[in-house]
């Protein structure tokens, strides 16, 4: 399931909504990401995440596909928020739900480092002073979705 | 055709999405490219490096030159930097 | 933080607390690991988790201090249960943050590989008709856990 | 020295623990093991197959043969299955 929205979301919530009614699943992966009041060495008050209403949400639902095509998957959830959120506030959660572990770990990885590359978000920061700045593409990122390259 | 743009390029060429029709002689996203980068120099500058450029056609991302019919939906973005 | 415990734990309230009033961590990754109705094709109504009190704790705490040595960590978190547990009950729960997700990521793995081949549980599955047999080890967990092995 | 046992070991000797002192001629955990399998059938079916045996002295896990002073608390489990 993917969802976008502006709204804060609670991870333990959408943990417990994956796993209610059912005996099937062996292991839960949750990602969250944050906010944090540091980026590349600089401070950072808050961020606003611009989108792409409509290309979003098709290139979340073809990643968890994705997801879905390479792992034994018993669920999956993709949810992104947009707008402004301020230092700690959480921006982004993936959780994956498989009778076995190594599937849950690597599609939620695998969710994340696609969904750096490919989902139409940016970011912009404010510093503490109040200035405003776009986040650059990260080497790092091209790097983690470059490793989940298949060859067929 | 709607032409859409996100983050600095929005900034830099200061809307977010026009529509226009197809200019003459521009048969092609790469012909597309090329006119834009006539439109005056918020324009210019904002085109100038293609490398710092992604593009969505009809909401896929698009790398190689395509046909243009007038009637895509068409968006300039830098690399996203989302999760 | 490591904690063996007979009770339920909320991963959703874990996780919290790891990230309450905290302005550094850009990434939580959450395991928590469920009895399932089967195992190794066979079904399963409950677990009893035995452990060996003193050492479970010695052995947590090495993987824990392991993993952040090995990665740069805001926090790490272990809470597994002993006793007896139905199936959907949680049986462990892996907490990690960092500033970036990769740390976060590789850690979470690495505690519940290593937790899985080094911690001193032992599980005993209760199958529908009532007979009880102990789990044996699993080759994909030994393979799981050398994948970290490091020469030096 | 206290002696403890573990899931099917706990079983198939029939107690979690025991506390003894050093018997007569052993020195070195080795020399326990081969004690233990002269115990009665129990214990030497149990200590049969040692691949299927882990070791803790003090509660860390010993792979090597030690010096034994009669002190120690020494643990005998299967291959741990938790997580």
């Amino acid at each position: 399931m993917i969802t976008v929205q502006r709204e804060v979301f609670d991870t333990g919530a959408e943990i417990r909504k994956m796993t209610a009614d059912r005996t099937d699943i062996g292991a839960v992966v949750s990602f969250t990401g944050l906010v944090r009041d540091f980026n590349e060495g600089k401070g950072v008050q808050a961020l606003t995440l611009e989108h792409y209403p409509g290309m979003t949400e098709k290139q979340l639902a073809k990643i968890e596909e994705e997801a879905n095509r390479r792992w034994r998957l018993q669920g999956s959830l993709i949810i992104h928020r947009y707008g402004r959120m301020e230092v700690s506030e959480p921006i982004v959660l993936v959780v994956t739900a498989s009778a076995h572990r190594g599937d849950a770990f690597a599609a939620a990885e695998f969710l994340m480092d696609w969904l750096k590359t490919q989902a139409p978000f940016w970011k912009l920061e404010e510093d503490p002073d109040g200035s405003t700045d776009w986040v650059s593409e990260r080497q790092s990122d091209l790097e983690a979705a470059n490793k989940w390259q298949q060859s067929d | 055709m709607k032409i859409l743009y996100f983050a600095w390029l929005r900034s830099a060429i200061g809307m977010p999405e026009e529509t226009i029709n197809l200019p003459e002689g521009v048969r092609s996203l790469h012909q597309l490219i090329e006119w834009q980068k006539g439109r005056g120099p918020a324009f210019e500058k904002a085109f100038a490096d293609m490398d710092t450029i992604r593009i969505a056609v009809n909401q896929e991302y698009i790398t190689d030159d395509i046909t243009l019919t007038g009637n895509e939906e068409i968006a300039f973005f830098p690399p996203v930097t989302g999760g």
